[in-house]
């Protein structure tokens, strides 16, 4: 199973929902969870790779290539797109206030997403298939003058 | 004494000798100081972001200035909005900064309004100028600026800055260049919006960010902008502090923008303050409900 | 009327609300506002980089600010200089400059000196500052600035505009910082130079640089800074507009600030109009020689 | 022979001396003379792919792997670096006054060069190696105020 890091950014405030941190490097196995089931770890919050450590039972020496979701139960598999991304964040990294960051399934109104500097929308949104090295930040707009 | 217009009949004499110095630019020329000189902007928010646009606009020669400011001056004002001074406490910003960019340049045309800019009056006071600048500091004028831009066919250049950050984008740019609700379709909710009061904010963010605010202004008035929408973000205490976004374009099912057209009555019907959550104490204060 | 400081000793109650908005920023606060209100800052030019810079400082509350300018107030200039006004025209644009940010802050001092810098005045000059402000047009005195600082050990925060673009840099920054000499130790034979005059200059350009500067400026002083030169460069006409650049760290072989320390006399005994070639029609005009 | 493509940028004045364009899009060989020997070619100044067009003589159906350098002579082979580009890009696509852009072997004085928003000098100088992709910014400094 191999792993994903990704560049996290955040500004216009929502740094402050994630410990007044504003970029984080966080590492994510390739294949997720299809519901966005975030495995529970400890300690929480922490930014080591997530590997399902917890939950994958000691793979056989000998066998046959092991499912990836395995010891994620009957799940669907996916690979690691946007919206796990935000699933994770607001299950291990915000340390405050969750209805500031999300709504539902996607971030709350007044939040833009970018990745490698380009407008969500225009690369699918939530289903973005993340690639290694890629550089997504969350940002609020801005009403100050 | 300056004799007067020179024979291209718009220019004065003295003119060459105050622009020379941008004429003589490539792609910029006696032809982009004539379309300076015809044309015409409203600032509205005569505060952090329109201070520096003010200055800008009015030192390049922009003919008619508009400045919308229901605000007066105060001495927290200072901190920031560098055209107001000490003595102009308690006056109406938009005289003051008038005052300001007529000291700079008596040859261009500046209008006042210290109405505040609401649903029933904002097509009618915006309709007269070409470009309309973004400089205020709230949410409910933001969306009522960019369905009054979309309305009127204008593009709407737009600042904001907050704590050390600062956001800059033309809404409405062209046939294609989203508007303010294509990118944000929901209003956030009042409790996740800070206002430069309670969040605070550095003053020279708002100068670079009105500054980029004339800039762009001038840029659509000569010809020189490319077209293309995107989006500055600038963070003065990040590396590397500015980052350029490409933006999606205008949506079709945008309410405002969109194929079907803007909704009928879409500005004279919504109530942006509840539109955008209801009142916040802040508002309340400043009058904006 | 203001009751004095209070029990901190340095600021007035009325401080508290003039740089309130600033004061509660993170990593800013009292102390942050204190730094500023103890330091001083010197703005070398108040021209087209120099105006902008000059206004966010002294809103910002830079309790001693110094303007160094030798040039009269031009109608050319106030197509950019925007501190100066059509009544300013033929007066010293230090003093100029020095009125209109008293008026936006009566608690700070202000110093304005007309003395052209020469290598004999630069370091006592310029010795009473905390940060010093390239906000000049020309080689020579920024190789003079640049020599001056690392002698003084003060980091020269530099700005440059010309045409379309834009550039900045803090030089001499820390222990490691290069110096102008350390990136540019030869200077550019005067053909290879173009002045404002010359080549044209847009106005809303040097604003962006000159707050930059202002900015970079009040972060040195606050300790918001995070150490690092690096050189922006800005270009209002291209996509993306700014580009951010890691610098070569101070050289072991640089005349100026290299291990050997200054070459003795560096200062003095360089003329350094000679050192860039030799005069040029407009440096005759402007005294520099 | 492999060809590399960089982008390379004037700025602070220097696009003037390459028909005012900033942007440049370039190809090159991966290999080149090592005296930095510019092979003429026709039209000049054009920015379609060197590949030592005009003087490689046709190679042999069957045989060892060629030469990258032959066709140029005795010369040696160096991997493309930043020297060669200042030269094929005075030679090629310089339009006016070559003293503005080049002094000897180096940039002019004023000039500074600047390799993936690095400054040049902790990269190597004239010997970085360009890898396909590169960005090479030659930016003169400005003095205006
Ligand atoms: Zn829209
Ligand atoms: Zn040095």
């Amino acid at each position: 199973m191999s792993t994903i890091t990704v560049k996290v950014e955040f500004g216009g405030g929502l740094e402050l929902l994630f410990g007044n941190k504003r970029v984080h490097s966080i590492s994510l196995p390739s294949f997720v969870p299809a519901d966005n089931t975030i495995a529970p770890s400890s300690p929480p919050n922490s930014e080591t790779p997530l590997l399902a450590e917890s939950d994958d039972p000691p793979l056989p020496a000998n066998g046959p290539i092991p499912d990836p979701m395995k010891g994620l139960g009957e799940m669907k598999a996916k690979p690691l797109d946007v919206q796990y991304l935000m699933h994770y964040l607001r299950s291990r990294l915000l340390t405050e206030r969750p209805e500031l960051f999300m709504d539902g399934d996607t971030v709350r109104p007044g939040v833009l997403v970018l990745i490698n500097d380009t407008d969500w929308e225009l690369e699918g949104e939530g289903t973005y298939e993340i690639s290694d090295g890629d550089e997504i930040v969350f940002i609020s707009t801005l009403h100050g003058g | 004494m300056d004799p007067g217009p020179t024979e291209d009949r718009l220019l004065y004499t003295s003119d060459y000798l105050r622009y020379g110095r941008q004429m003589i630019l490539d792609g910029f020329g006696l032809e982009g100081q004539i379309k300076l000189q015809r044309s015409s902007a409203v600032v509205v928010g005569a505060g952090g972001l329109g201070c520096p646009a003010l200055q800008y606009l009015a030192a390049a020669g922009v003919g008619h200035i508009g400045i919308i400011d229901h605000d007066k001056v105060e001495l927290s004002n200072l901190q920031r909005q560098v055209l107001h001074s000490e003595q102009m406490i308690g006056k109406p910003k938009a005289y003051s900064a008038a005052e300001a960019i007529r000291r700079i340049n008596s040859g261009i045309q500046v209008t006042t309004l210290t109405e505040m800019l609401s649903p029933s009056n904002a097509l009618s006071l915006l309709q007269p100028y070409d470009v309309i600048l973004d400089c205020t500091d709230n949410a409910p004028t933001r969306y009522l600026l960019s369905d009054t831009a979309v309305r009127l066919g204008k593009p709407l250049v737009s600042g904001a800055a907050q704590k050390y950050e600062g956001q800059l984008c033309i809404y409405n740019l062209g046939q294609n260049g989203p508007c303010y609700r294509c990118i944000f379709p929901k209003p956030p909710a009042p409790q996740a919006v800070g206002t430069c009061e309670e969040t605070g904010i550095l003053g020279a963010v708002t100068g670079i960010i009105g500054n980029m605010q004339a800039l762009e202004a001038v840029k659509l008035i000569t010809g020189l902008h490319d077209g293309n929408a995107t989006l500055l973000l600038f963070s003065a205490i990040s590396s590397p502090p500015f980052r350029s976004i490409k933006l999606r374009a205008r949506q079709p099912t945008c309410p405002a923008c969109g194929q079907q057209g803007p909704k009928p009555h879409i500005i004279e019907g919504t109530d942006y303050v509840t539109f955008c959550g209801g009142a916040r104490p802040n508002w309340l204060e400043q009058g904006l409900i």
